[in-house]
């Protein structure tokens, strides 16, 4: 069989990186070929060579077997090479229409836009995803997992040949994941040929054809999907075994309760919400895209003001106003959008970690002590296996997971006494993943409570000794954790749109 | 609204011989029991914001206008409006292309800056090389003033050569730096000639810093910095004209003319010299300010 | 939200309006504020003819305002809109009374002056990267020298050209509804809004203004040959700028070689006031045009009160933090 | 790539020097152009006196350069820094003038009112999220106004206080070394240069700075009390303005009420030319004084070569442009 699209030898260098190293890759038609990798292992770096983002250092490219160089994003869209960033690209201040067909506006004479055809054609394309949509809202008022659909609506609308999909599922949830396979499988039954980077595993049994596994830089392997165990992927991409720890649960009922919230309330996204959470207890939130989780721990975190609702920490109510408050309360957030509210990217790792707690690094005189700002920053990166040429890399350089990893690094800096983790692990590695459970989980050993948002229902079920479930802005219910609760469960009482508020009984 | 109001509307506020014009204004308001107002743009390139002040003392009624014209020919759309409204109108420190203004109180810069000139050329016994920092490179004052000075050279003192004309915008400090990009650039200079206080302050402290020796000054205006520096005897002498003068026939003419009374149509109020030796007789000190 | 929300347009003129007045309506408020307040401070304010002097004294900085919205829309900044406006107007007066060419050349030669110099800094900006603070802080020494070597450091007059002193003192409202004599310059200061407003919410450039201040590197990565546009962007800008040169030159009867700095900042005030964002990605051309009346009101309205000139200075400069800040209330309880 | 990079302290001076040298060497290229430049043009041009005259000239701007890097590096502006030295200047004149007090409560006075104002913009930026453009605007004419209102707009003399020129125009190195006769204005320049690049390279205070201006939204979620830092920080570059109103009052030994309006401009230029990005997040103390040392080389050289003065402009301008042009090239070649 020919191939679409066929890598050789591919070299690539960044400053202090050998970020490819004669890697090789090939996508037919019809196929959805998964490339697998841990953090920092070159992905995103080899599929923005093929969408022309990125010039190689060194081998060859062939589309439809001819030898091709595309030199922008603009050559690689003429040879049908669409891509999705990992990390959002759009124009905030702009309707969803109005970026999906950016640059193909329909239009009239005299460069008039046609924007009713625009509105038009850009339903056309989210009914085709089936996603509800007003084509005239503004990007600025989207979660980032909708962003993220129209992300992906724009690539399609360029009727790409080859699609790559860079951690499109990283911000949605189980319904809308389920939508865009609907919307591959569609694509691979027209002939398209698909890249799919994932670090859901499950995804890639459900989805791939074939995985590609890539190691710090270097080509691995590809596999058949169907008949490679996920083990043997996950052993291939890191390179040794991981065992998947089943979860102990502690009894934390007899521990004081560190964070109380009573009745918090915001406008529509937060109604009525209370709940607690002891010391050395991990409660875990799960819902549905939008159901509110974000902005509860916004409130407590004081990012946002709250129209009503008291929060005690240690049994002391504190009015919480603003995130210093938060913190020195010894309340810490770790924001679901890293790239905009968790790290200063143009900055270097060692500046990040130490951002929410410079006072240690700090003589009274205000005069900062890089010395130990170094040795801490490198302790982390060790702790956490940052994969980075140096602690004063700008993180912008860094792999999405890798970045992940810093804002991780810059909370447990801070030794906060309540941590709130929104979608800790979006864009981790399987490997690393399992350490920042293990992580979590030491976290809450120490007598830390925390509060963990996922919409990975598997990760809420694994790492919660309480789950607590969202629904439309009203916290539906919480549930033990542990082998009793099933998936069933949890999805009954995000999905409980009516009003009555149920308490599962239990706990407490 | 008995009170009889006459804005005067002038070339700036900011400057010290803008403020003894309003003193002058001021004082002659008092004695003839009207109200005045005093408004000017920040510099004297802002013409169409003079424009928007005048219409905006139109607005108010008034019994009389004076106007220091910064562009002689913009304003007379306005002026025209309010002579066809029976306002008359008083020019002053530089005249209206126009037969609108009942009368112009001014100072004859051309002649001013010439008699610098002669001064100049007294110090430097009619031979040598000498410098011009004037404040601005198109407003009426600035031209004549340096044009006055340049032309009489050119006319009577052959001997006497203008190597440099720059421009310091007025502002002490750039003409301080201008003063000594000159003074470098002409290391056997004789002569400097600022055209206003701020021009004139910044040749004196351009001297002061190089400490250069052998340059004559003179200025233009008054001020504390300029007397001082005469009575130093760092700055050889300057040509003052007579802003509170100015101010004050404007007004005063202002009510003549409203009361219909003939005026002629130029009131000169004169300018000095004055140096070392006659900074403190009476008639020089009645129109210096600082 | 923002501006750039547009609907299926039915009546397109109260469309475009629309486009902007639904988050305009806040700075309105100061606006009228401010016309109440010095209505009842002073009888003189509140007659027509003070009126029109308002609107005299705003066309200008309007239009040079509605320039630079252009340019702020898209993330830049244009510091070179005041001695831009001196060289189109020299360059008018050149055209007009040193070559003696009919009027109609003089009012081209003035809108293409202003469109190759927004070009050359859009060039500047685009091209060579250079950031647009200082691509026209560079282009408003250059032109400012430059009026002053073309004219010879001398105004130049226009009294050859019969007609000119009409574009913008002249009244063509006036002459069929005599009780309403809006002088010319006015009238072309909204049609000029209402032209750009339509350009910016109608067309492809202006699609392309929001986008690049939005997210200019999303723009390119879409294909979109961004440094094209933004020099388009920047010539739009300029040839208005070009008209706002045909206005102070017809309101003074004379291109002023020396005048045009100070207006760049006042032009820019009056778009933030109008709520335009100088992070760009946001902003009307009503607003600026608000903004701008907002600025003319407060001057006009200071001097009519004979509030002495140093404080009238003060007082502006904490109208203006004010208006802001009111704008800003406004729009967080709004949201 | 960028100047915050910092590494572990060994000899803290010339390290704080290494912080920004490695990406000003860049800047320093042009100014070295220039310099070879002039020399050739004008044997006049490289004479110790005229070198001195240069440093002299880059006193006031250089320090107002260093306020506004830091209100730049924290993504702000500061369009208030020339009038707010003039109002400094003029409370100086108030306390040593009119109140007669001792020379050192003159000091005290100028940069405590530089940091009361600055701390007055911060507050607006921070607490009343003012956009910086608009709150230094408004600054920016309240002190105009004030300087005028405080002085009676008469210049304030300081004849009456021994030793107050001596600030700028003395020179402690030349009674040491009088072969050297460096003017404590320039000393002056040098020692607020080199403090205030130790506290935006070594201290806190410094690293909120470079933090707000990379990504404030994420500082102040890692709990970081950033009104309160930025407050600071403007009132930081509000003292060093003060500073400035020191140096500028003590050369024209008198405060001068109407000055100030403009030097903003040429002070942002200098920040800029010196390669500190008016996003925020990235710039050098060392840049902003290389800036500034251009701009006054370039004004100098100029004058000394007596070009006509709107000549001048037109090649201040263009300067301007290809050297933040051959800034961005050198800089894309080397990353
Ligand atoms: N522009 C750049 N400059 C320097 N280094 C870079 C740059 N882009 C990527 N790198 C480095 O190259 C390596 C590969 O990065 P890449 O983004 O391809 O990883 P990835 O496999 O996509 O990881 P993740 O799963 O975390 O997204 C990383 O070590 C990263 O730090
Ligand atoms: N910037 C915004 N502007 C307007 N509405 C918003 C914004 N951010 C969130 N919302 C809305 O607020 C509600 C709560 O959103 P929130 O992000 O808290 O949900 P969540 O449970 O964390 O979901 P997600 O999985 O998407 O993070 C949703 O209806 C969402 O659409
Ligand atoms: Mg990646
Ligand atoms: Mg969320």
């Amino acid at each position: 069989m020919s191939y679409l699209v066929e890598m050789k030898g591919i070299e690539k260098r960044f400053p202090g990186v050998h970020a490819l190293k004669n890697v090789r890759f090939d996508l037919r038609p019809g196929e959805v070929h998964a490339l697998m990798g841990e953090n920092g292992a070159g992905k995103s770096t080899l599929m923005k060579i093929m969408s022309g983002i990125y010039a190689r250092d060194g081998g060859e490219m062939f589309v439809d077997g001819n030898p091709v160089t595309p030199d922008g994003p603009r050559a690689a869209q003429d040879l049908g090479i669409g891509i999705i960033h990992q990390e959002l690209s759009l124009m905030n201040d702009l309707t969803a229409a109005q970026n999906v067909l950016i640059g193909r506006e329909p239009r009239k004479r005299l460069g008039r836009l046609d924007e009713p055809e625009l509105n038009r054609q850009t339903a056309e394309i989210f009914a085709s995803l089936n996603l509800d949509m007003d084509p005239r809202t503004l990007v600025s008022t989207q979660t980032i997992a909708r962003q993220q659909l129209i992300e992906i609506a724009k690539a399609l609308s360029y009727n790409p040949r080859v699609l790559i999909m860079d951690e499109p599922t990283a911000a949605l949830n189980d319904a809308e994941i389920t939508e865009l396979f609907k919307v591959i499988e569609k694509l691979r039954s027209e002939g398209v040929g698909i890249v799919y980077i994932s670090h859901r595993m499950d995804e890639i049994k459900r989805i791939a054809n074939r995985v590609t596994i890539l190691r710090d830089g270097a080509y691995i392997e590809t596999v058949e999907a169907a008949d490679t165990p996920l083990s043997k992927i996950i052993q291939l991409m890191v390179g040794r075994e991981v065992t998947q720890k089943a979860p102990t649960i502690p009894d934390t009922s007899q521990s004081p309760v560190a964070l109380e919230v009573r009745n918090l309330s915001r406008g529509k996204e937060v109604r009525g919400v209370s709940f607690d959470v002891r010391k050395g207890e991990i409660l875990g939130f799960a819902g549905l895209m939008g159901a509110g989780r974000t902005e509860v721990a916004r409130i407590i975190f004081g990012a946002d003001p709250r129209d009503e609702g008291e929060i005690l920490v240690a049994g002391q109510p504190i009015d919480i106003r603003t995130p210093h408050a938060a913190v020195e309360a010894g309340i810490g957030y770790l924001s679901e959008d890293r790239k905009h509210f968790g790290l200063a990217v143009d900055m270097t790792v060692r500046a990040n970690v130490a951002m929410a707690h410079m006072e240690e690094f700090t003589n009274r005189a205000g005069v900062l002590n890089e010395a130990a700002m170094k040795e801490t920053a490198i302790g982390y990166i060790s702790q956490l296996g940052i994969r980075t040429p140096s602690d004063m890399q700008a993180v912008r350089l860094l792999s999405g997971g890798n970045q992940q990893k810093v804002v991780i690094a810059k909370w447990l800096l801070r030794d906060c006494d309540v941590l709130i983790f929104d979608e800790p692990t979006r864009g981790i590695d399987i490997g690393a993943k399992s350490e920042i459970y293990a992580l979590l989980e030491d976290l809450a050993a120490q007598g830390r409570a925390i509060i963990v948002i996922s919409s990975e229902l598997p990760e809420v079920m694994r790492l919660s000794h309480r789950i607590a479930v969202m629904c439309e802005g009203r916290l539906t219910g919480i549930l033990p954790g542990g082998e009793d609760t099933t998936q069933e469960q949890i999805m009954e009482l995000a999905t409980q749109r009516d009003s009555a508020l149920r308490v599962a009984e239990d706990v407490l | 609204q008995d009170e009889i109001y006459i804005p005067l509307i002038s070339k700036g506020f900011q400057h010290q011989f803008w403020q003894a014009v309003k003193a002058g204004a001021d004082q002659a308001a008092a004695e003839f029991g009207v109200r005045i107002t005093f408004e000017g743009p920040d510099n004297e390139t802002m013409v169409d914001r003079q424009i928007d002040m005048l219409a905006a003392a139109l607005a108010n009624n008034p019994a009389a206008i004076g106007f220091a014209a910064l562009d002689s020919q913009a304003a007379i759309p306005l002026l025209r409006q309010a002579a066809d409204a029976g306002i008359p109108i008083v020019a002053f420190d530089s005249g209206v292309d126009s037969d609108i203004p009942v009368a112009t109180a001014t100072t004859d810069n051309v002649a001013a800056a010439a008699l610098a000139a002669d001064k100049m050329a007294e110090f430097l016994g009619g031979q040598g090389s000498v410098a011009v920092v004037a404040h601005d490179q198109t407003s009426r004052t600035g031209i004549d003033r340096r044009d006055g000075f340049l032309n009489r050279m050119d006319s009577e003192y052959p001997d006497i050569k203008v190597v440099s004309v720059q421009y310091g915008a007025g502002d002490q400090l750039q003409s301080t730096e201008v003063a000594k990009a000159i003074l470098t650039a002409n290391p056997g200079l004789n002569g400097m000639f600022g055209t206003n206080e701020g021009s004139a302050i910044g040749i004196v402290n351009a001297v002061r810093e190089m400490a250069s020796e052998g340059v004559t000054i003179i200025g233009y205006d008054s001020g504390k910095a300029q007397t001082d520096a005469i009575r130093e005897g760092l700055m050889a002498g300057a040509i003052t004209q007579n802003p509170v003068g100015i101010g004050y026939e404007t007004v005063k003419a202002a009510i003549a003319a409203m009361n219909g009374e003939a005026l002629s149509t130029i009131i000169d109020t004169g300018f000095y010299y004055y140096d070392q030796s006659n900074i403190d007789n009476a008639e020089i000190q009645a129109v210096l300010y600082d | 939200m923002t501006t750039t929300t547009v609907d299926a347009p039915k009546s397109t003129l109260s469309r475009i309006i629309a486009a902007g007045t639904h988050q305009r309506v806040l700075a309105f408020a100061s606006l009228i504020v401010l016309l109440i307040g010095f209505s009842i401070a002073s009888p003189n304010f509140m007659q027509t003819s003070n009126m029109l002097a308002i609107l005299q004294a705003t066309s200008v900085n309007g239009v040079l305002a509605i320039a630079v919205t252009l340019v702020i829309i898209t993330g830049g900044i244009d510091l070179s809109v005041g001695t831009m406006m001196t060289f189109c107007a020299v360059i008018t007066g050149v055209v007009l009374t040193y070559a003696g060419m009919p009027l109609a050349f003089g009012v081209v030669a003035a809108v293409i002056t202003g469109a190759a110099c927004g070009a050359c800094s859009g060039t500047f900006v685009a091209k060579m990267a250079i950031p647009p603070f200082i691509a026209t802080l560079g282009m408003m020494l250059i032109l400012k020298g430059l009026s002053l070597v073309i004219s010879g450091t001398r105004p130049i007059y226009f009294n050859d050209t019969p007609g000119f002193s009409e574009i913008s003192r002249g009244s063509l409202i006036g002459d069929f509804i005599p009780s309403l004599p809006i002088p010319n310059g006015v009238l072309i200061l909204f049609i000029v809004a209402a032209v750009t407003a339509y350009i910016l919410n109608r067309t492809v450039l202006g699609r392309y203004c929001f986008a690049l201040g939005s997210n200019e590197e999303s723009v390119r990565l879409s294909g979109v040959n961004t440094d094209r546009w933004k020099i388009a962007i920047y010539a739009l800008a300029g040839s208005i700028v070009g008209i706002a040169g045909l206005l102070i030159a017809s309101r003074l009867n004379s291109a002023q070689p020396a005048l045009g700095l100070g207006y760049e900042l006042e032009a820019i005030a009056a778009v933030v006031i109008g709520g335009t964002s100088l992070s760009g990605g946001r902003g009307s051309i009503l607003g600026s045009l608000i903004g701008a009346l907002i600025m003319a009101v407060l001057t006009n309205g200071l001097r009519v009160l004979s509030v002495a000139q140093e404080w009238q200075t003060v007082v502006t400069g904490a109208i203006i933090i004010l208006a802001v800040y009111a704008d800003m209330m406004r729009r967080n309880k709004k949201s």
